[in-house]
């Protein structure tokens, strides 16, 4: 990638920021309800002094543009804000709930695209057989499951009905005091249920994807020259159907992540996990217009830095791009 | 479903995971307690500086750190707890408190009277509304020397005493927040109190970390080591927790109400009702009397008549409480049973409404009313489901209107609403809990949990203020008795149930719950039996 | 026409989600007639399990009859998929035909309005605007078609694209036809099929949507839908696993079907597989 | 000796298709050292005999009797096992399009060691390296060390199909199938890639079946011709027998369907000309994004050239050399960055939108790929009418005029109410004439209009074309790749090569006479010429 290149996706990239910002800015203000009253209301002490003072203190008496201004500038110094209801800065809400987060989606987008990599692959190589009737009616049924619902059903099998894993949380807070493994291994207990049914419904899209993609490629002449050349099926698939059929998956797989994401804000809630999905829905429904606002933000360049992260495997993968 | 049906599915299935096994000993939920506690939190509290905050999860958690005067038992009998001993004067003006002399703030320093006056003359009077209106009936508060502090009221007031409750009246470290901006206080992360746990971790989202002060003035306090607070924001994992035994304690209303009977039932666990007397919370609907055509009696009457108290009780609270017959909870001091009762009679509910001139339109509905939904949950979205179903009966639509928290507030707060549901904390005493719902004064607009349906009766007025300022139980009584009969005919609000907490906890546990407000308690002398 | 109809019939899945919608569809026409009233009336004692007298899917914390919530439910899950897939398609197919056809100043504005609108997790979108514009059945559906559109913007916009830059729109123009004509009668009628299948899988998506919003509590509290239920029944899954389980396999029958018969859909309107 | 014998092979069609077989009771012998041309027009079965014999026939699609015999054994009956041992060992192949053949992704080099390793067992890397830079030395292509490290869409077409032959002498193959190598090639490059066949065949001693469907190839390098039509052999033997003394009439109908041989076309007196191009200009920019580096390609530069009523204009060039935008540029469809176009002295580029309509009524222009060029959706009497109804005509009347050029075209007004998948290519590309002249123009563009097409059909639109132009006194510009085409149908030929002129003269003079070194070398490419030639010279009747 040439220098100018990278420069121009930089300059693409900050100016979507600054528009999402924007965005997000206008639609949180178009809000109905004031929220000088929301924080103190929360606080406890509500009278017109404490009003003005919480107005003043966050330039809500300000004119619109002024607070947009205010709040662009503060976006380009990463300052996200503090939040009136938390009383903490809002960076350090996300910081402490991005952690959980990432664990979650990248682990769901990890499963569901190998999962779905592998799962295409042998519906596609098994074209019009059991096994592939098999996978895609599980991916269809699958790709139609309300993912709450998902989340409930495999609560009620492998926590109350089979005791195997936990139905909640993050980590047994006990854990940590038996040492870094144990932590790990009590944070991957309870992270196996969330990242299945956040992972399972991508996985499905994912083998459907990639089983029309693999079949797709299969009728490619360089397919006919492999074969030519008396390749066995297996080198075949593996030498020259998988990277080329996988292309697709991982372009699409990056335009889900903003989906996913939402997707995890439905997954949190059902496993109580402490992430960014659980905050956006906190403030939400107690209108923590600043943490609303980092949120949208910190999210939006989630999806932006995973899109790149596809970028930069698409470009691994496919040496037409990386040449451009 | 049957374990055992489950089993088969999963097999039929073919789904043979035997790795999954693995997991299956690590996973050692109903681990002996070793001393220390894992109870629910729910929702996460904001803050966990008592003097700051008054939210429930606050209140429960901060009463660990943070402590008050005194101490309520069950019948809201006032105990020691930073202050030894008190006085009060003949006239009722007077009231001196004598300090415990070995307590320490959790950074080390004494506690003295000192603090008592900077809480309650300076800070609460700022950042504590309820504190603030106590306060402000003092003279005086002073400190004559470092374990002794004089209240001197400029009126009697009967329930004084009863404002010395943790959440109520906080005390806070003078060194600490004199002279600063408290909400912006760099300590606020760290909060330090006297009480016999110290905040060891607080991990977002996840959990707080209490651990015991080993400086605590009481001997033997506190005899738990640690405390867990974990954070679970859905209610079916809350019940979870507490059947695998992950958790060990939960209160107020973490537990739906429906789970509560089986969770009571299961023999690891144990549920009370008992530790919520203080707050005594009682149940209602609430019109806007402002609106037509709320402010007609005869249609409150005949809505009261179409709802049923003990269906509440029953079905959306699962036996949780019982109905309420006025303003004042039976739990409380100064109730009165002897006022009208209402019957559920569809019958007088409709000829109440023919009398109105609310006949039935083409499609039978008579009226077409909105209701407010609260936004807290479960119990509170049925009671709107069950508030249009009954007032369906009558031929009165009622249409939902949802909104998150802040929201609700806003719009109650500000009138903005045709009827809803509420549910107040008596705090002890008429005078401190039930009074700022029916009297003018309290109508204040942009406030919660003031006369926020606008009722307004010079003779309650009254009543009211001459009960709050006498001394003398017995007199207090008369006119609280008055009160109750005219605010039962009056309806400003429709009464519907004395709500009932459900403490659940590990059976094991002993001394949890041994005040008036329970949970909210120091737990110091909670231990493993 | 014809041979696509004949394609699709032909198609099993097609048939299967066809039946399976129709099912779906007699459920909501009759829910009025079998269940005259409302979902919400409490018609018998609570948590009743199925099967027992009159109530044969049982009944929930409050005694509501699951069957009739499941039929009334149906009425407002087709609505809300429907109507805000119109609204998806109305603000996708316009400006992605717009994008497709205008001049590539225009058409790289509304690519990178798309684009923005597909990094903003939308989701989490449709949460914010039902919230922020308070949940009532038209709130809802606007927040669904707004959080919608994007993905039908982009087919719009690479089908007019391809079909405008194929040889007969050429001819069209050298033929002396005008822009507005040769856009409505050669480039749209040949974009649509592709469209109108992913239309028609956007109705699934949009009930589930739909039903994970009501599932957080942001539905529209006057009307009985089945992602209500399930938040409503999934605080009783150990008491009354009929109370979420049932209203749950609604929702995924409903929109197998519907994707089961975007898929046929796909394979009759596509001109590869009919005409061949 | 004999090589291969392929003996009474018939190959089934699934149910459905539009006949039982693909290919029924076929025999032919391909000898050692020999190559044999297996030609037919589109849907004659010759590739899927090529598929057969590798084993590679689409699901679906099986050889249900015959025989293959090659080296003793029935490839028709081999295991899976046994049929790879011979794939890219004994029998290798190279097909027609060289750019999607091989795999996209893996770097060339890669591509032919892969086919290497297989065979030849286990073998130090080095070793396989050296063997591919060698066989990669033998196909011509420059600098192996560099090529090999390169990927497929890094190299020109031809270079790609030396890649692929590459691949496929690696293991010295004892025959060589190749499907169509050269027809997706720019007419030099095929010319190479020919001699390239021819050249290795004689080295490598390979038997070579090899598959076309163009007469002039099989002239230049047949030994043995096998002609197919339908699925079944019309003649066989070799190639200088059957292609001097064809005795079956479909043979001597694709012989005499080549075009390019007849007398060459008198040049009328030019009189003013109708459309004039003065010194036009364009290059296409991509903008990659707001920093990066656009990319440019020139597909017209200084151009200039005109056309007088009734002249026929060929515009010349390979792939890439500008000559579809220069007709794009003349009807406005792609605007010139610089120069005129004047239409009867009035400046297109400045008319207004109606003036522009009416131009382009009078300027009509028929595309390469019968395909696309007609709405699917539409019938086609409708796309017909839809011309002259834009500027007033009434329905009546429209459909009256689609209804006669339907018949003009030879395709009867029954054809009015049926939808274009109905019709084959070659009726299709009537259609879309029938279209353009429903307009009544002054000038027909054909872009490429008989290159998708069978050389049989190819000739009979042509026939018509000509047809109408005497019958219309229209004028024409002909774009084409194809020399003889242009030499068929053109009073004067004009050269393109990257955007530029290389040289414009009178048909005759220019094939007689050439005058740019580019020009002789295309002239010098067409396949059969010489044998053409030298049929032209034997008066054989045309």
């Amino acid at each position: 990638m040439s220098l100018r290149a990278i420069l121009s996706r930089l300059a693409g990239i900050v100016i979507t920021i600054f528009v999402i910002a924007t965005i997000n800015f206008v639609l949180v203000r178009a809000a109905p309800g004031d929220p000088a009253a929301v924080i103190a209301g929360q606080s406890g002490a509500t009278d017109e002094k404490f009003l003005q003072q919480v107005r003043a203190e966050y330039g809500l008496d300000k004119p619109y543009l002024v607070q947009l201004g205010a709040y662009l500038g503060k976006v380009a110094t990463l300052d996200l804000g503090y939040s009136y209801r938390l009383r903490r800065p809002v960076k350090d809400l996300i910081g402490e709930r991005l952690g959980p987060t990432l664990l979650l989606t990248l682990s769901a987008f990890t499963l569901s695209l190998l999962g779905g990599v592998v799962f295409g692959t042998l519906a596609g190589i098994r074209h019009g057989k059991w096994s592939d009737l098999a996978i895609s009616l599980v991916a269809l049924v699958l790709y139609a499951t309300p993912v709450f619902w998902l989340g409930l059903m495999l609560v009620l099998l492998f926590s109350i009905q089979l005791e195997w894993l936990p139905a909640f949380g993050y980590v047994d807070m006990r854990a940590g005091r038996l040492g870094t493994m144990a932590y790990a291994l009590d944070v991957l207990k309870h992270l196996c249920l969330p990242a299945v049914t956040l992972g399972a419904i991508y996985m499905a899209v994912y083998a459907r994807l990639m089983r029309s993609s693999l079949i797709e490629v299969a009728a490619e002449d360089y397919i006919k020259t492999a074969r030519a050349k008396g390749l066995k099926e297996g080198a075949v698939v593996r030498g020259h159907m998988l990277r080329n059929a996988s292309l697709p998956v991982i372009t699409f797989a990056g335009l889900q992540v903003g989906a996913m994401i939402g997707g995890a804000v439905v997954v949190e809630t059902v496993f109580s996990w402490p992430g960014l999905g659980r905050l956006t829905f906190d403030a939400v429904t107690s209108r923590d217009y600043p943490v609303l606002l980092g949120l949208f933000l910190v999210m939006s360049i989630l999806v932006i830095c995973v899109n790149l992260l596809t970028d930069l495997i698409h470009r691994l993968v496919d040496p037409r791009l990386a040449v451009r | 479903m049957k374990r055992r049906g489950f089993n088969k599915m999963l097999l039929g299935a073919g789904v043979a995971l035997p790795a999954l096994n693995l997991f299956r000993d690590g996973v050692a939920y109903a681990q002996g307690p070793s001393g220390g506690l894992t109870a629910i939190i729910n929702p996460e509290p904001p803050v966990l500086v008592l003097p700051l905050n008054q939210q429930i999860p606050t209140g429960t958690i901060g009463g660990k750190i943070y402590e008050s005067l005194l101490d309520y038992d069950f019948d809201l009998k006032p105990r020691p707890q930073l202050a030894e001993s008190w006085e009060i004067s003949e006239d009722g003006l007077t009231y001196t408190f004598h300090l415990v002399k070995n307590a320490k703030w959790h950074d080390g320093k004494p506690f003295t009277s000192a603090d008592v006056v900077f809480s309650c003359n300076v800070m609460l009077k700022e950042v504590h509304p309820r504190a603030r209106g106590v306060f402000e009936r003092c003279e005086s508060i002073t400190a004559p020397d470092d374990y002794t502090v004089v209240f001197k009221l400029k009126s009697p007031f009967g329930p004084f005493l009863l404002a010395f409750e943790t959440s109520s009246a906080p005390m806070a470290p003078k060194h600490i927040y004199e002279g600063t901006d408290y909400r912006k206080n760099p300590t606020n992360d760290t909060p330090i109190g006297t009480g016999p746990f110290k905040l060891k971790e607080w991990q977002r989202g996840s959990y707080i970390h209490l651990v015991a002060n080993e400086d605590y003035y009481l001997k033997g306090q506190p005899a738990l080591t640690e405390i867990f607070y974990k954070i679970i924001p859905d209610g079916a994992s809350r019940s979870v927790a507490m059947e695998s035994g992950e958790a060990q304690l939960s209160q107020f209303a973490d537990i739906e109400p429906f789970d509560v009977p089986r969770l009571a039932s299961m023999p690891n666990l144990k549920m009370t009702t008992k530790g919520y007397e203080f707050f005594s919370p009682v149940l209602w609907y609430e019109m806007n009397l402002r609106k037509k055509p709320f402010d007609d009696l005869r249609f409150r009457k005949a809505v009261r008549h179409l709802l049923d108290p003990k269906f509440i009780v029953e079905r959306i609270n699962f036996g949780l409480g019982k109905p309420a017959t006025g303003p004042i909870a039976s739990t409380t001091r100064f109730y009165d049973p002897n006022v009208t009762i209402y019957k559920t009679d569809v019958a007088a509910a409709t000829a109440l409404l023919d009398e109105m001139g609310l006949k039935p339109g083409a499609n039978g509905v008579r009226a077409t009313i909105r209701f407010l939904v609260v936004p807290f949950g479960e119990m509170w979205t049925r009671l709107g489901e069950y508030f249009r179903q009954a007032l369906k009966q009558g031929g009165i639509e009622v249409v939902l209107d949802t909104t998150d928290p802040a929201g609700f507030a806003e719009k109650v707060s500000n009138w903005d609403f045709e009827t809803t549901s509420n549910m107040l904390y008596q705090n002890g005493d008429p005078a401190l809990g039930v009074a700022r719902s029916y009297i003018s004064s309290n109508i204040r607009k942009g406030v919660m949990f003031t006369n926020t349906e606008g009722y307004s009766n010079p003779e309650v007025d009254d009543l009211f203020a001459r009960a709050a300022v006498l001394t003398s139980d017995k007199e207090r009584a008369a006119l609280y008795s008055k009160v109750q009969k005219i605010l039962v005919d009056d309806l400003p609000v429709l009464w519907m149930t004395e709500q009932q907490f459900p403490t659940i906890h590990d059976a094991r546990l002993e001394n949890l719950i041994d005040s008036a407000i329970g949970v909210n308690g120091t737990f110091g002398r909670t231990r493993w039996a | 026409m014809n041979d696509s109809l004949r394609t699709f019939l032909r198609h099993p899945a097609g048939t299967v989600g066809l039946a399976i919608l129709a099912v779906v569809c007699v459920a909501a026409a009759l829910a009025p007639i079998l269940y005259p009233g409302s979902p919400w009336d409490m018609v018998g004692a609570p948590l009743r399990g199925p099967g027992t007298l009159g109530s044969f899917l049982g009944t929930d914390t409050m005694g509501r009859d699951i069957a009739s919530g499941v039929m009334h439910g149906a009425r407002v899950s087709l609505m809300i998929g429907i109507a805000s897939t119109l609204a998806a398609l109305l603000v996708g197919v316009t400006l992605g035909a717009i994008a497709g056809f205008a001049g590539e100043t225009i058409d790289l504005l509304i690519v990178r309005f798309i684009e923005i609108f597909q990094t903003i997790p939308n989701f989490v979108l449709a949460i914010l605007l039902v919230a922020i514009l308070t949940p009532s059945i038209w709130t809802i559906i606007l927040a669904i078609g707004l959080v919608s559109w994007p993905p039908l913007a982009r087919l719009t916009r690479i089908q007019v694209k391809s079909i405008a830059a194929r040889e007969f729109v050429q001819a069209a123009r050298c033929q002396g036809q005008g822009s507005l004509s040769i856009l409505l009668r050669h480039v749209i009628p040949n974009a649509i099929s592709p469209i109108i299948v992913t239309g028609s899988m956007t109705v699934a998506s949009a009930i589930l949507i739909e039903a994970a919003l009501s599932f957080m509590g942001l539905g529209d509290p006057n009307y009985m839908s089945w992602g209500y239920m399930i938040g409503a029944g999934r605080t009783v899954i150990r008491q009354a696993w009929w109370a979420s389980v049932f209203p749950g396999l609604a929702i995924l029958l409903t929109a197998v079907a519907i994707n089961l018969i975007g898929e046929a859909l796909n394979d009759a309107l596509n001109p590869k597989i009919s005409r061949s | 000796m004999t090589l291969l014998s392929v003996q009474n092979l018939s190959i089934v069609l699934p149910v459905g298709a539009d006949r039982s077989h693909a290919v029924s009771n076929v025999s032919f012998d391909v000898d050692e050292n020999q190559i044999v041309c297996l030609v037919g027009e589109s849907g004659s079965g010759k590739s899927m005999i090529a598929h057969a014999l590798l084993g590679l026939l689409p699901a679906g699609i099986e050889v249900d009797a015959g025989a293959l015999m090659f080296q003793g054994m029935d490839l028709a009956r081999l295991t899976p096992a046994q049929k790879r041992a011979v794939r890219g060992d004994r029998i290798s192949m190279i097909f027609q399009e060289p750019l999607t053949a091989l795999n996209p992704l893996k770097r060339v080099g890669e591509q032919v060691a892969e086919a290497v390793r297989i065979h030849a067992g286990p073998m130090p890397a080095k070793a396989v390296v050296a063997k591919v830079e060698e066989l990669f030395e033998q196909v011509g292509l420059p600098d192996p060390p560099r090529l090999r490290r390169a990927y497929p869409f890094q190299l020109s077409g031809g270079q790609r199909q030396r890649v692929m032959i590459a691949m496929a002498l690696c293991n010295n193959p004892k025959l060589l199938i190749a499907d169509e190598p050269t027809t997706a090639l720019d007419v030099t490059t095929q010319r190479q890639i020919l001699d390239l066949i021819k050249s290795l065949q004689k080295t490598h001693d390979m038997g070579v079946l090899f598959i076309t469907h163009d007469i002039g190839v099989v002239a230049d390098i047949a030994d043995k011709v096998v002609v197919l039509q339908k699925g079944g052999i019309v003649e066989s033997g070799e190639a200088k027998t059957v292609l001097t003394q064809p005795t079956q009439p479909y043979t001597r109908m694709l012989l005499d369907a080549v075009p390019g041989r007849g007398a060459f076309r008198k040049v009328g007196r030019s009189t003013t000309p109708v459309l004039e191009v003065r010194g036009l200009q364009k290059r296409f920019v991509t903008r990659q994004g707001l920093f990066a580096k656009p990319r440019e390609v020139v597909a017209a530069r200084d151009v200039s050239c005109q056309l007088a009523p009734g002249d026929t204009l060929a515009v010349v060039g390979e792939s890439g050399s500008g000559k579809s935008t220069l007709a794009r540029i003349l009807l406005r469809l792609v605007e010139p960055d610089a120069g005129e176009i004047l239409w009867h002295g009035a400046s297109v580029r400045d008319m207004n939108r109606k003036d522009l309509r009416n131009f382009r009524r009078k300027v009509q222009i028929v595309f390469q790929d019968p395909y696309s060029s007609l709405d699917p959706r539409l019938k086609v009497g409708e796309s017909i009418c839809r011309g002259p109804m834009a500027f007033g005509t009434s329905r009546i009347e429209a459909k009256r005029l689609a209804d006669r050029w339907l018949e003009r075209v030879g395709l009867g007004p029954q054809a009015f109410d049926r939808f274009p998948h109905e019709f084959s290519g070659g009726q299709r590309q009537r259609i879309c004439i029938a279209r353009a002249l429903a307009l009544q123009p002054e000038i027909l563009i054909a872009d490429e209009a008989v290159s998708a097409l069978d050389v049989s059909i190819q000739a009979q639109v042509l026939d018509l074309l000509n047809d109408l132009k005497v019958e219309m006194g229209l004028a024409m510009i002909f774009i084409t790749h194809d020399l003889r085409v242009a030499r068929e149908i053109a009073d004067r030929v004009l050269v393109m090569r990257q955007g530029q002129i290389e040289e414009e003269r009178p048909t005759e003079e220019l094939f007689e006479s050439p005058r740019s070194d580019y020009t002789k070398r295309l002239l010098d490419a067409v396949p059969g010429r010489s044998f053409f030639a030298a049929r032209a010279g034997l008066g054989v009747p045309a």
